[in-house]
């Protein structure tokens, strides 16, 4: 039974936006050149396909995304954990931590290009930076409220750090953490994609941009959608693994 | 051109919103060029109030002012906007009904700079070299036509796509060879970060032009509001055009991105006279111009139909509102009457 | 401060320490900048940084830019946390509105925000309200995030005392899930921050431009004032730093209950 | 023996209602890949105002059967009824001490106790005068402001007791809820809940290890044993309350109840060699 | 009565070492405003190998005295030594099982206890092999891949002692290990726990609420008093082990420390008036 609804309401819900933004296009609610159709998007794909044009700035994109997400995020994870274990640590890095964390990355860019030139390991920093921080801030801001009582056992025991991590903190704070990681992702693509406007060829904010400044909306629309689809996917996996993690409770 | 024939509207509307890149100085946006020099001179404000028409500014910033007035003109948010002619043509061809009523004067000029310590006298030396540019940015036409002057191809070079934030520090730190921009090169010539090494000052016909362009339907169905409005550009000019107004211009202008110093030397070595920068007559240079412009993005598949000129330009306010305020050869060009062809 | 009132105690140089990475940061920063050169333009003198925050300060521009930033990232903050909150607490309890919903948000969250220009400008226009909307909703995603999931974490064997006692819908939810929640909750409140601070900057980039440390950071690049530039990330980051400080405060004491490590 | 109904026991008011009937009750949880029969044919009826003691190995399904009655669980095979009316969901009428205090960390002891008042309709005075009161019964005085994580374990078991007990539900389940608390204090909330069964006349079952406890309270005891759970034998004990805990009857049931619950077939072995150990 | 040492005790292997000594321990909590004193002057000595039980009211401060010289916490005065040496921070030599069970709720019942080995230089094999040995000590074969949810409270706390024992500590301090243990299964697993302790020599340090436990197992009951924690009678048991249950001096002892513990000079009252109950 439950299963049931649970698939209906998560199939209906996005098809009936479609079916209201067809709808909205179809009566002509808004100008067409600004708000598209479906089906203009969906012949906007079928020819940014043709030309190859979407499967190279994905390609492009995604690379970048893969480097600098995956760096960021894992060092983001160790060095919230660090700050959250460490009183030194904490001490000394984390006022710095918390101011640095707010400022966007983009505010950093001519200093980043006379350190880092203008080629692909500058624009991986550059993700890499946003995904690091909201992984540790997760991970930092919850083993903090970790119960004492487990610190307590795995003291007796004497586990040694990489147990207490692994097999105490990470469980303990998994949806947490997962949450921030799942951030990060959203904050990756947005820096991705703002980074690849301001210094990049391809990509899929290249293409975007050169959609908006083409006036291309529905090919905007397309780095939208793909966009979304892409982060949905990767997001879901993240999902997966949290229920993986967290099969514990259900069990 | 033939314009479908809707009838003036019966009732004026509330507002006539004129949007205009611009730059925030002491906090608060300044407007390029002769839009602050229509807000100072408040007698756009004083004839549209005449009318019960209240007057709104929409100030936009450089980066990202073609598309927001793109989608302001779509969305029918914005009236009347004063920029460039690349991203104008593209909504056009986009299917917004906007044209072209006034020119600018004789438009912005674009300049090559070279990274400190390269020995390079021409584009010609930058060939295998990397040049940063920022793409479907205006300039990059009078970047094509450089290069078709020369045989060359954009395919000659290593090109990055930088926004100019991004290119002036890939310069400065010597992480590309040459940038490829407007007159803010004269600034990181100052700095020292490089040798301007051309500009379209040797090519005056490869300026980028702007203009003030409008909403079509807003002028059919406003016709006198239109007028009034072209007309206060028109004596917005003729006010810059007097060299005694001059220093008071460069002021406001300085209040950009650019020192008043470096603004002199961009509007150094010109030739011709100081009002020649401020000519808002359409002359056969303009549409020629769009022209080139239609023929350019076209064949690189930049936008998707090639616009006529004459669907795009509109002389007739222009030309009306000289003569109404009695500036009939005032400026040198000459006017386009008629259809445009 | 008398000294009376002056506790000797409560001003242990630990927090000294903090200082140490900043400041090592600069004596390298001013190392980089007497290099001269290309450097100098990337990396302004620590004088000329002062010397333009001076004089950014005495013309008044500073307040009026950082004022109107601050005031849109607060109130953005306010509002898409607000509102995030709610629709976290919505998916959180109820299960259809989970199901119906998560779709939509996971995949619209991941858009990035230059996707909806367009649609936001041609909604609302390029002035304050979009900037507030595109503010509003970088805080709205970690907050519905951390809701949701702080309320998913509570544990059945507190939610069956309140099935004891017959707590109604509301009351189980205030005086159980909504307690459980909350340090997750403040987890997100936290997360919003830094997104609030960045889409702030970002958009008085990209919609009309007026007062904001974003517009006059861009100027500043494009008139290679890196002196200003710095100012303005100093701003931006002494601020968020200070309101994190706030709001970790205020966490600790409504979190007293907890037993944790100190 | 022959059953003395509790009218008959000096001091005893008893109410009319608080039956529990328990018929054919099946239970299982689905554990990795397997079926754990947890409670299998269990059937039991618990008369109004009557205190059934349940004793019976770890593990054998007490707590799940509390669970059953309480309403907190309903996927199991049978029926159980209340006054005849069949059980569905939780009830004030039926109150539950948990086998862990559960009291919830975020809030004080008296806003913890004060919870299972939230829907009595009485006046805030009259709340604030109960917490009070049981707070003091359950020796705690003092502690009203304290958050579980300050309490002593024994101290957050008392918390438990007095918050199942200040709504007064017609039928309480208790899961040992004495069980980490010294002798004294044991003695003392014994006798305090004798004294507030005996006032109110509610139906009490209550799980215990300790079979004197079991005795000493209880009209009647039932055995449990496990695989799966079901009661292999019922005492009644047909002694007026309170009793003396030095009756030879008393001490007579208790042997016999723990002959029955030692009367296992086979006990875990010593399986555990030591390897480590210098003196080996 | 005299000590008798281990040695002559039939069976019972002493190490030289386990020797525990607290001296003039203080332990206060900041409470709200005020100071709570939960230990006060307490003093100690606990023999290498002596098997010392702890017995006293709810709240007098013995799981607190278990956590310090867990050393779990360092903020007391006074000072804690095993074998001369400064107790200082936690110590595999020194074995704690809490008095709720700590089990990690997302591993399962055998990666719980395998977790105690983490630091044992033994192979893969060897921990896997008494890690099961263990389980069937307690008699939990059969739940090794359960998580504790799925455990009844007297199985989660069998799995804590199992997890305790396992790397056999030369100190183990155990925190009302039985409290939730029916007697059969608690007789068993104090005769197990006898003969490990008997086996390996180590040294215990046991809080029970059970005064016949503690005098069953006990070299020596040790009662403390609350208000602030203190110690106000020690009992040398010198029975050798194991010992028989129907002893008549372990029912003299255990009269002996039940009046001792019921001496107290006020208990709280019968405080609470029943407002509710239709049959007032
Ligand atoms: N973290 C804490 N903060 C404040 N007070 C505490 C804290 N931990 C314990 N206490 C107090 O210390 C006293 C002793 O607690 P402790 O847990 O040692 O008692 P206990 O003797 O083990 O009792 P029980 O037999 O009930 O477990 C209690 O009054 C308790 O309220
Ligand atoms: N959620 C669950 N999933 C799987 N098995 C469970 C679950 N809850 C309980 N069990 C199993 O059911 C059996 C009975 O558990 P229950 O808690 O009722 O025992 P109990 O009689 O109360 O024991 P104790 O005296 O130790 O508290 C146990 O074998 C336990 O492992
Ligand atoms: O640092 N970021 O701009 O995400
Ligand atoms: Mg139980
Ligand atoms: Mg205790």
């Amino acid at each position: 039974m439950k299963p049931d609804l649970k698939l209906i309401l998560s199939v209906s819900s996005p098809l009936l936006l479609l079916i209201v933004w067809q709808a909205v296009t179809a009566f002509k609610l808004f100008p067409p050149e600004v708000l598209v159709s479906p089906t203009a998007v969906v012949a906007a794909f079928g020819e940014v396909i043709a030309t190859g044009e979407l499967q190279r700035h994905l390609s492009e994109s995604l690379t970048r995304l893969a480097g600098g997400f995956t760096t960021g995020a894992s060092l983001g994870l160790l060095f919230g954990l660090a700050l959250a274990l460490s009183k030194t640590v904490e001490q000394v890095f984390g006022p710095t931590f918390q101011a640095l964390r707010q400022i966007p990355v983009l505010a950093f860019i001519p200093m980043l290009i006379l350190l880092l030139g203008i080629d692909e390991v500058f624009k991986i920093v550059i993700i890499a930076k946003a995904a690091f921080f909201p992984v540790a801030l997760a991970a930092y801001d919850s083993v903090k409220g970790v119960p004492k009582s487990y610190f307590e056992v795995s003291s007796l025991y004497r586990a040694p750090w990489w147990v207490l991590i692994s097999k105490i903190l990470i469980p303990a704070t998994i949806p947490n953490i997962l949450a921030g990681v799942r951030l990060s992702l959203t904050r990756s693509w947005l820096v991705l994609v703002a980074a690849e406007l301001i210094v990049a060829d391809s990509g899929l904010g290249q293409m975007m941009e050169m959609g908006r400044q083409m006036f291309r909306l529905d090919i905007v629309m397309v780095g939208v959608i793909v966009a979304g689809v892409i982060g949905f996917g990767l997001d879901r996996l993240f999902q997966l693994l949290q229920a993986h993690a967290l099969r514990w409770k259900t069990a | 051109g033939e314009k479908p024939a809707s009838k003036p509207a019966a009732k004026l509307p509330e507002t006539v919103t004129i949007a205009a890149i611009s730059y925030t100085y002491q906090g608060k946006p300044t407007f390029n060029g002769l839009s602050q020099v229509v807000i100072n001179q408040g007698w756009l404000e004083g004839e549209l109030k005449k009318k019960g028409v209240a007057l709104n500014w929409l100030p936009v910033p450089t980066s990202v002012g073609g598309p927001l007035i793109n989608e302001g003109f779509a969305a029918k948010r914005i009236d009347f906007a004063g920029y460039g002619d690349f991203p104008a043509l593209i909504a056009k061809s986009g299917g917004v009904d906007i044209r072209a009523i006034t020119s600018s004067g004789q438009g912005n000029n674009a300049y090559l700079i070279v990274r400190k310590g390269l020995e390079a006298k021409s584009i010609e030396d930058l060939k295998g070299k990397s040049l940063a540019i920022h793409r479907g940015r205006p300039w990059e036409l009078t970047l094509a036509k450089l290069l078709d002057s020369k045989g060359l191809k954009l395919t000659d070079f290593k090109i990055y796509n930088l926004n100019p934030q991004a290119a002036y520090s890939a310069l400065a730190a010597g992480k590309v060879d040459a940038v490829f921009t407007l007159s803010e090169a004269i600034l990181q010539e100052d700095k020292g970060a490089g040798t301007i090494i051309w500009s379209t000052k040797s090519n005056p016909e490869w300026k980028m032009r702007t203009g003030l362009f409008a909403r079509t339907e807003f002028t059919t169905q406003n016709p006198e509001l239109t007028q009034t409005v072209v007309n206060a550009y028109i004596k917005a000019a003729h006010w810059a055009s007097q060299p005694e107004n001059r220093a008071a211009f460069l002021e406001l202008a300085s209040r950009g991105n650019n020192p008043t110093s470096v603004l002199e030397r961009d509007y150094a070595n010109e030739g011709g006279d100081w009002k020649d920068h401020f000519s808002p007559i359409i002359d056969q240079g303009f549409v020629s111009h769009f022209d080139d412009v239609s023929k350019y993005t076209f064949e690189n598949k930049l936008v998707q139909k090639e616009v006529a000129s004459r669907d795009f330009i509109d002389p007739t306010f222009v030309n009306k509102g000289i003569d109404e305020l009695g500036l009939t050869g005032f400026w040198k060009e000459t006017p386009v009457t008629g259809p445009v062809q | 401060m008398t000294l009376k009132t002056l506790n000797l105690n409560a001003f242990k140089p630990v927090w000294l320490l903090g200082l140490i990475p900043p400041v090592l940061f600069l004596l390298w920063w001013d190392h980089e900048a007497a290099k001269g050169g290309a450097n100098a333009l990337a990396f302004v003198s620590l004088a000329q940084v002062g010397q333009a925050l001076i004089d950014m300060f005495s013309s008044g521009e500073l307040a009026l830019s950082y004022g109107s930033s601050l005031g849109r990232a607060l109130s953005g903050l306010l509002i898409g946390g607000g509102i995030g909150t709610l629709v976290g607490i919505a998916m959180g309890l109820s299960k259809p509105v989970e199901w119906a919903a998560s779709p939509i948000y996971n995949s619209f969250r991941q858009v990035p925000i230059l996707g909806w220009l367009p649609l936001i400008g041609l909604w609302f226009g390029s002035g304050d309200l979009s900037k507030l909307i595109i503010v509003a909703l970088s805080a709205f995603y970690p907050t519905v995030l951390y809701t949701f999931e702080g309320l998913k974490q509570v544990e059945a064997r507190l939610l069956d005392v309140g099935r004891v006692y017959r707590l109604n819908g509301w009351q189980t939810f205030w005086r159980i899930q909504w307690p459980a929640a909350l340090p997750s909750i403040f987890t997100g409140l936290f997360q919003a921050l830094a997104f609030t601070w960045i889409s702030t900057i970002g958009v008085e980039l990209l919609f009309s431009s007026g007062a904001g440390l974003g517009a006059m950071m861009q100027q500043a690049q494009l008139q290679a004032r890196l002196d200003i530039v710095l100012v303005c990330i100093l701003f931006v980051g002494l601020t968020g730093f200070a309101i994190n400080f706030l709001i970790k405060r205020l966490s600790q004491h409504v979190l007293s209950w907890r037993s944790v490590r100190a | 023996m022959d059953y003395v109904p509790h009218s008959q026991i000096p001091g005893h008011k008893v109410k009319q209602t608080g039956a529990v009937s328990l018929k054919g009750i099946k239970k299982q949880f689905n554990f990795k890949d397997r079926e754990l029969k947890v409670l299998s044919e269990f059937s039991l009826d618990v008369q109004p105002g009557e205190f059934v003691s349940i004793v019976g190995p770890s593990g054998c399904g007490k707590s799940t059967l509390l669970r059953l009655i309480a309403g907190l669980d309903d996927t199991y095979d049978g029926t159980i009824t209340l006054d005849g009316q069949r059980v569905a969901g939780t009830s004030l009428e039926r109150g539950l001490v948990f086998q862990d205090h559960r009291l919830f960390p975020w809030m004080t002891l008296e806003d913890n106790i004060a919870l299972a008042l939230t829907n009595r309709q009485i006046s805030k005075d009259a709340k604030a005068k109960l917490v009070a009161d049981h707070i003091a019964l359950v020796g705690l005085k003092g502690f009203e402001k304290a958050f579980p994580h300050q309490l002593s374990g024994g101290m957050a078991q008392r918390a438990a007791i007095a918050r199942s007990l200040v709504n007064e539900p017609k039928v309480l389940l208790l899961d040992e809820p004495f069980g980490a608390l010294d002798a004294l204090t044991r003695v003392h909330l014994q006798g305090e809940l004798q004294r507030i069964w005996l006032a109110q006349g509610s139906t009490m079952i209550m799980i215990t290890h300790d079979v004197e406890e079991a005795l000493y309270l209880g009209d009647r005891v039932v055995v449990m044993q496990a695989n799966p759970g079901r009661i292999t034998h019922t005492v009644d004990v047909n002694l007026p309350h309170p009793r003396d805990r030095a009756s030879p009857v008393l001490h007579r049931l208790k042997d016999e109840i723990l002959a029955e619950l030692t009367n296992v077939p086979e006990a875990p072995n010593s399986v555990v060699r030591l390897i480590k150990g210098d003196d080996q």
